[in-house]
């Protein structure tokens, strides 16, 4: 399931429903993305995430149906937040529940590495002294993605 | 024909979304596409020159330079993505 | 942190409480593994897991230890049940907290990994037709810790 | 010395663990203690040959087969982890 919305989610609260009331689920992997208060060495007072609605959804739909095709996933959930947030507040949920913990745990880390390269989201950090700047991608993202 | 742009390519730009109607009949790819918008804003061109690959999606998916272009759809550049 | 009870625990609390009040966290990667209904196309009434107490928390310590010795973590938890427990009931807890996805979500599967082929549980199941058999162990997961 | 057993083991043998006081002095090795035990419990021979390893662990920690054994040790022995 994908939900993309601006309100916070509680990752507590959506572990606990996940996969809740089965009893054929032997594993359940999660990622957590949060806002930092540091990046590049500099303080972030917040964090305003753009997005492109539509696409999103459609991209966020693809790479779900891609991890299910690849791997034997009882649930997959993820959940993506926009807009501005605070340092410590949830930005991205990824979960995923299977019969095996190499199924679930692979699963969960291709979901965020393609969902970080694929899904039309876009950080621009507030800093301390008031100034807003757009976060660079970094190649790294795009070679985690590709090892997929 | 519909162009959106986000992130700080929209800043460049200077708009978020414009409308071709009609659209110049030369522009069916997205590369001619680019060529066309390279002229129209120069904050645009420099984008294309100086940032490295700026993304492009039809319709909601990423499609390659070549992708043939038709007058109802909707076209979106934007860097880089960085969310997750 | 490693915890060792009989107690059931709360997945979707503890990953709440996990790096609660903390800005600094980027990443939080979880496993939980769950008493399955099924294995080897038997149905599962139970499972017992029987342990070696004071072996395994200075085994759970030390994988803990590893771990936090090869990946920047802010934070590690690792909670393991033994004890009789019913299919859906949550075996064991692994989170890993960083400033960065992959150590997070790296550490997490290592943890697993290790706890899986070091930890002294032992896995005890009983049928829906009365019988006990005890859980063999896999050579996949002797491989799957081999690759750390 | 205190000798312990686990699991699918601890049935094969009959019990869960026994005491060793005085230690017969050539029980200075893993090696030599499995051996000794295999003599005293046909449970534990038939485990050795027929069901692959069995771990040992002296005071909490994995060791070899060459470990050496001192009077206070517990040593334990038991079927490959099945946890997690």
């Amino acid at each position: 399931m994908i939900r993309v919305q601006a309100e916070p989610f509680d990752p507590g609260m959506e572990l606990a429903r996940f996969g809740q009331g089965r009893t054929d689920i032997g594993a359940v992997a999660t990622f957590l993305g949060l806002v930092r208060d540091v990046h590049g060495g500099e303080r972030i007072a917040a964090m305003t995430l753009e997005h492109y609605p539509g696409m999103t959804e459609r991209q966020l739909a693809a790479i779900e149906a891609e991890a299910r095709a690849r791997w034997p996933l009882d649930d997959c959930l993820v959940i993506h937040r926009y807009g501005r947030m605070l340092p410590g507040e949830p930005i991205v949920l990824v979960a995923t529940a299977s019969a095996h913990r190499h199924a679930a745990l692979e699963a969960c880390a291709f979901l965020i590495d393609w969902l970080k390269t694929k899904a039309p989201f876009w950080k621009l950090e507030e800093t301390e002294t008031g100034e807003s700047r757009w976060v660079e991608a970094r190649e790294s993202d795009e070679e985690a993605a590709a090892r997929w | 024909m519909r162009i959106r742009y986000f992130a700080w390519l929209k800043q460049r730009v200077g708009c978020a979304e414009e409308l071709l109607d009609p659209v110049p009949p030369h522009l069916t790819s997205v590369a001619a596409l680019k060529a066309f918008l390279a002229e129209r804003h120069p904050g645009f061109a420099e984008a294309l020159a100086s940032r490295g690959v700026i993304r492009c999606a039809v319709n909601h998916d990423y499609v390659p330079e070549d992708a043939p272009l038709r007058a109802g759809d909707e076209v979106a550049f934007f860097p880089p993505v960085t969310g997750g």
